[in-house]
């Protein structure tokens, strides 16, 4: 049986201007980032491939597949530009 | 040293950093604001970090450097926020006992730096609505 | 633009002729005089320049790496004269729109300085008398 | 039949040394750099071996075959430093 967690969810760049927020807590089954991802792309709108976006968890890249803990800060870096 | 800074990058003070009596070689890059990309003009450009992330990626990636190349030392900076054209957006500084490794080592930690660090850029144009683009130029990464 | 100098190179002054509002790019390297060569404690150099052709064959290596390199302006200086250990040699600064190309022309002026520039090291030792070096390391190109 | 040029031969580094003197005027019957170079390896002591050494006549590398003429300012440049 999948167990609520609390995690607490920041938005960057593109992400933060769909989500009009810089972060929010979320109540969530997700067990996986993956998951998560989704919920997320239904709620704002993200587009549902996530093909090229990485996670982190409390900063520390992490694997879409990677178990998610109540608590957990979670970060979804989409293609990055650097200087 | 690597950080992630609000306010204009003082390339002195960085560069003040990297003076070893044993080094031969300084090799500095520095990135910088230009008025086009991809065939439009650019007006200015917003930076946005992931701050934390972002710091322990680029000291990763200075100790890779570190390991890899025979260096003495790496400083690098990049900024956040609303740059204008000219603006200094990263800068990476290195010093070697010879010129070799501190080309490959600056060449190697601008290059991570673009690819990994989380790090947004958003153009605002002269003439057309802002974007967010990725470094992956070409590539289509785009999300809307 | 190069130039020969008798008196500190201001790296500063020559940055500032490196600013182009296309240049998305600055590259440079600083040949810093070092505290030791093979082995060698380094105390003081001394350089010796055919001003007249070294200022001649360094425009010809910048017009070249402009013909070879999608780069926008290079700048260069050559110190003559005594140094201490961390005053700089010599100052190659490069802008252009991409850092590739600037890298590899900043790269390939600097070589081509090293193995063209009629300009002689001889090096002040703590604990043995001076010696004329060449920049073919281990090439044994000492007269004497 | 060879003849006398009035030549301005200037002395950088170790072989400044070696001569004693920055540059001097020199009345020769050398046809080439070659030849005058070792007029001057005998006078100096010069290494009598010429390989790795360039010469410069009037601020342009020329070969060591190259004509020389009268007012000629001649240079040779041996392995250079760089920065």
């Amino acid at each position: 049986m999948k167990k609520l967690k609390e995690l607490n969810v920041h938005y960057y760049a593109v992400l933060r201007e769909m989500t009009g927020k810089s972060e929010e807590d979320i109540e969530s089954f997700a067990a996986t980032p993956g998951e998560l991802y989704k919920d997320l792309a239904g709620k704002y709108g993200f587009p549902l491939n996530s093909r090229g976006i990485r996670v982190s968890i409390n900063e520390e890249f992490q694997g879409m597949d990677a178990t998610l803990c109540s608590g957990d800060c979670v970060v979804f870096i989409t293609p990055v530009a650097g200087g | 040293m690597f950080r992630v800074s609000n306010v204009p990058i003082d390339t002195d003070l960085l560069s003040k950093q990297l003076i070893n009596s044993s080094a031969g070689a300084f090799v500095c890059f520095e990135g910088r604001v230009r008025n086009h990309n991809e065939g439009s003009e650019v007006a200015s450009l917003e930076y946005e970090v992931y701050e934390g992330l972002a710091a322990k990626e680029a000291l990763r990636i200075v100790e890779e450097a570190k390991e890899k190349f025979d260096i003495l030392d790496v400083v690098g900076a990049h900024r956040q926020g609303h740059l204008e054209i000219g603006d200094i957006a990263v800068w990476i500084g290195v010093i070697a006992s010879h010129r070799g490794p501190a080309f490959s080592a600056c060449r190697y930690v601008i290059d991570e730096i673009k690819h990994r660090l989380p790090v947004w850029k958003k153009e605002h144009y002269k003439d057309k609505a802002p974007r967010w683009v990725s470094c992956h130029e070409g590539e289509g990464h785009e999300i809307r």
